[in-house]
């Protein structure tokens, strides 16, 4: 096998996993965590198509000219992933401490149901109990 | 070399699947962390150590520790005052 | 069940999907990609920025824009989850002080990472890491002691002061470079010996700037989303 | 060639303010209202004079940091991507909340939103529009759960989680791409992409930036977050989401479609994208029994049409989906703000025209604009794409009758609501409804579509112009490429 193969089904494998989490759990955090594994799988994947094998990583040593290099412009697309990846979990999170607070649960079809519920019984005019309030 | 990288990746996915398969959340956030740590690794195999720093700090360091203090927040870190098991 | 069903018809799909995937990455030749612009980088960035670490050249020259876009999303995150949790009552689920080790083991800490986040902000340009590296770690500093004693409070208004002001910093060095009619965000200051602290032009500044950023954005969603809001 | 690095004014100015406005806030209460209201105007100021710059010397572009085409990041501004910068700042002022909320948060969220969004249309790198619409679609998850109600933070996280797989999707496109072609640069693209996207590897990338771009522009598959959001959110949100995010999103589908994937593949899956989303929108508009949810699922169909115009190669079909787009921009957000006083099921509309006879006489005008009734701009929009349609190949034809089919429904449920308006007994809700301070901006943009309507013939010659140039990929390529500093 060669590192090419490996890498690839490496970065597809941690993406189908973190799409099954997404898809078939059902519990709102297990998604959280399968988007993460998502995201992962795509960094990984972004990393492996800049690789060349027996190339030096892209940092220049004192005093030596640029040899052959691994590519540079992936790994740094991929640290902008990296940090718009925690924004977007860090956010994930605060709503699910609000979803929680509001329903008591964090299971998705129980959250679904709740939520039709809600939107029901909130009258014309009327923007939904406002959800300040420990349940 | 080869052989280093794919026997990383097989951890990196075993890890994988014990965050879908294991039933407890903070057993799972443990999980991911140690695919974070794993994914870590591979990036400096690859040559990417500015990537594998930051996977570092910020994929196993940080996202472990704010999933584990969400978890506590709702109720479901193990032996937390409001315990309450999945669904 | 029909839950199995559902969740056999979900693996079926995933494993078309990667086979799909697998079948079309084997079309592209692997350690062969042509990287063009990636060449042409690290050709030219040595001249062109006067940073050793390539990627550092790229984040804070080729790409700074991505850059500032990305400390945007982290800073508008923040926002957003301040403004979600606004209303929220403390979390129910508060640990008292977390004991003797962790408490002391907290405050060891503290200089520790402080020196090596501001170490690693510092030498972004020279080594790996940076900015987002290193204010990773500011913020671990400025975190753990937080979550060792959550009845010190996270003080909030110096972390929001230092988030505005470092951001609005990046973008105004930025716009300097327009008073002299030239793009935005283009390097000023000379170049420096390659090698040395202070060389790379405004790269260092930036890394400074977003060093600040992200550090303390981070700590405010860290202790934001923890729950530790008694700051004032 | 035209550079001009004026051109980031419309990104730098809302962000840097988005970054102050919390300390301003701080220092005074309502403070940070006025602040943020007065840095929408600089920067709409800033907007309208590169606007007219553009017009007059022609498209314009600077690359950033001064580093040139291939290896920086590149912004260009051509009549298009103008006019749309303007109308999200006009829309963010519009929508501005009118509420006495000391709080910062909204105020900060819309700012970057409006920044996010101008970097979205200017941008010419692929991986930097990226970046720009993560900035917009993180701002937008906020935005929708701004109301406060356990139910918009619920829509809100299932949003996100939909909207963040949506986006793993597009990077693995963007991965997809860089691979094949070695360059992010949509310009290089365009000179490279004839050689090195064709077949399989293309037609995937393609496929996944659409799903991944879909999501904000709620095209077929990847829409089910919008009945929920637009029923939870505040109605100045959802009228900026609907009525004006969701059309960047699709100007930066149609810059991939013209300038990185001109094959037949990529046209036919935007076609068949938006046929399937004008069917399930249509259809499930009449079945539903709710204003709002009406009007969430008829904007997924108008938005399928808009996609329908895209996919339709040449300048006609460009200048057809723009017309639309600027039509629903302006009539959708006044049908929420008409749907959100009339909140619950649409019986409850009964009697309305008596108590509140100019907002049943704006709901009569919309509907007719909307579903094509000359002489009203709608009518004007849905020509320009059944011309467009009916001078290109077959398969068009049918999509043609689909878009006819769909205006048929639409006028089934349309002046099924009217119908309750005008007709039917008193239900004793309709007089402490009439209040039209909080109508404001709806009956505004019911006098910008009667003015539109006295100027199709300028409008029109100069959203062909817009096409033309948009069209026009050599010209945009060599002023990508060459441009700069």
């Amino acid at each position: 096998m060669s590192t090419g193969a490996v890498l690839y089904a490496g970065a597809i494998g941690l993406f189908l996993i973190g799409c099954y989490a997404m898809v078939a759990e059902r519990h709102l955090i297990r998604n959280i965590l399968g988007l993460v594994l998502v995201e992962s799988g795509v960094n990984l994947l972004l990393v492996a198509v800049g690789f060349r094998e027996n190339a030096a990583a892209p940092i220049l040593k004192a005093g030596q000219s640029a040899g052959m290099m691994v590519d540079p412009l992936p790994q740094a697309l991929v640290l902008t992933a990296i940090v718009i990846g925690f924004g977007v979990l860090a956010l994930a999170l605060a709503l699910v401490v609000r979803v929680h607070q509001a329903y008591g649960t964090l299971d998705t079809r129980e959250v679904a149901r709740l939520m039709r519920v809600e939107r029901e019984a909130s009258g014309p005019g009327a923007a939904g109990p406002r959800a300040g309030a420990k349940s | 070399m080869t052989l280093l990288i794919t026997l990383i990746t097989g951890v990196m996915l075993l890890a994988a699947i014990a965050v879908v398969v294991l039933r407890g959340l903070l057993a799972a956030v443990a999980a991911l962390a140690a695919v974070s740590l794993a994914l870590s690794v591979l990036f400096v195999l690859l040559r990417a150590p500015d990537v594998a720093l930051a996977e570092a700090a910020v994929g196993a360091g940080l996202s472990g520790v704010l999933l584990a203090l969400t978890l506590r927040r709702v109720g479901l870190w193990p032996g937390g005052p409001a315990r309450e098991d999945e669904q | 069940m029909k839950g199995y069903g559902h969740t056999a018809a979900t693996l079926l799909f995933l494993t078309g999907l990667g086979i799909l995937l697998i079948a079309i990455l084997q079309a592209l030749p692997f350690g062969l990609a042509p990287m063009q612009v990636g060449q042409a980088i690290v050709a030219a960035a040595p001249g062109d920025t006067g940073a050793d670490n390539i990627v550092t050249a790229i984040l804070l020259g080729y790409r700074g824009l991505d850059t500032l876009g990305e400390v945007t999303i982290l800073f508008v995150a923040a926002a957003a989850a301040g403004m979600v949790l606004g209303g929220a009552s403390r979390g129910g689920a508060q640990a008292e002080n977390a004991g003797f080790i962790l408490h002391s083991a907290a405050y060891l800490l503290f200089p520790f990472l402080l020196v090596l986040g501001a170490y690693i902000v510092l030498h972004g340009h020279l080594t790996p890491g940076g900015g987002f590296q290193g204010g990773a770690i500011l913020a671990a500093a400025f975190f753990v002691p937080v979550l060792a004693s959550p009845a010190s409070p996270f003080n909030h208004r110096t972390a929001m002061l230092v988030e505005g002001f470092a951001g609005a910093a990046f973008i105004m060095i930025g716009l300097v470079s327009l008073v002299g009619s030239d793009a935005f965000l283009t390097p000023f200051f000379g170049k420096g010996e390659a090698g040395a602290l202070f060389s790379a032009g405004s790269l260092p500044l930036l890394y400074l700037a977003i060093g600040l950023k992200v550090g303390s954005e981070l700590a405010g969603l860290m202790a934001r989303v923890s729950g530790a809001e008694a700051g004032a | 060639m035209n550079t001009v690095p004026q051109i980031i004014f419309p990104v730098a100015i809302p962000l840097i303010a988005a970054f102050l406005l919390p300390i301003a806030g701080r220092c005074h209460a309502g403070f940070g209202r006025i602040f943020g209201r007065a840095a929408v105007l600089v920067t709409f100021l800033a907007s309208a004079l590169l606007a007219w710059q553009v017009a007059g010397a022609g498209p314009a572009s600077s690359a950033m940091g001064g580093f040139k085409a291939p290896l920086g990041i590149v912004f260009y501004a051509d009549n298009l991507a103008m006019a749309f910068v303007l109308l999200l700042n006009i829309g963010v002022w519009l929508f501005w909340p009118s509420g006495d909320e000391d709080r910062s948060g909204p105020y900060t969220l819309l700012l970057t939103l409006l920044g996010g969004g101008a970097g979205l249309v200017l941008s010419g790198d692929l991986f930097n529009i990226f970046v720009f619409y993560e900035i917009v679609a993180v701002a937008s998850y906020g935005l929708a759960a701004s109301g406060g109600s356990a139910a918009g933070f619920g829509a809100s996280l299932r949003y996100l989680l939909l909207s963040a797989l949506g986006s793993s999707l597009a990077l693995m496109g963007i991965a997809l791409v860089y691979a094949a072609a070695g360059t992010l640069n949509l310009a290089d693209l365009a000179l490279l992409a004839p050689d090195v996207l064709r077949g399989p590897p293309g037609a995937a990338a393609f496929l996944l930036l659409l799903i991944g771009f879909g999501v904000k522009a709620e095209l077929f598959p990847v829409n089910s977050w919008v009945p929920e959001i637009y029923a939870s959110a505040p109605v100045r949100v959802t009228s900026l989401l609907a009525g004006i995010v969701s059309k960047l999103a699709l100007i930066v589908i149609l810059r991939f479609l013209v300038l990185v994937f001109p094959m037949p593949s990529a046209y036919g899956l935007l076609l068949t994208l938006g046929i399937l989303g004008v069917l399930a929108g249509e259809l499930a508009a009449y079945r539903a029994r709710d204003l709002n949810s009406t009007f969430a699922w008829s904007s997924i169909a108008q938005l399928g049409v808009i996609a329908i115009a895209f996919s339709i190669p040449g300048p006609a079909g460009i200048a057809a989906g723009i017309a639309l787009a600027l039509h629903h921009a302006v009539v959708k957000p006044a049908f929420f703000f008409i749907a959100d006083k009339w909140r619950g099921d649409v019986k409850l509309l009964s009697g309305g025209a008596r108590t509140s006879p100019l907002v049943a006489a704006l709901f009569v005008l919309l509907s007719l604009s909307i579903i094509g009734i000359p002489p009203l701009p709608g009518f004007w929009a849905k020509y320009l794409l059944l011309d467009a349609a009916f001078s290109s190949s077959p398969a068009y034809w049918l999509a043609a009758a689909v878009v006819l089919a769909g205006a048929v429904v639409e006028g089934a449920y349309l002046f099924r609501a009217a119908g309750f308006f005008y007709g039917g007994p008193q239900k004793g809700r309709g007089a402490a409804l009439f209040m039209p301070g909080e109508l404001v901006p709806a009956f505004v943009l019911g006098a910008v579509l009667l003015v539109a309507m006295f100027a199709i013939a300028p409008l029109g010659a100069y959203i062909t112009s817009m096409a033309v140039q948009a069209a026009d990929v050599p010209a945009i390529a060599a002023q990508i490429l060459l441009g700069g500093n």
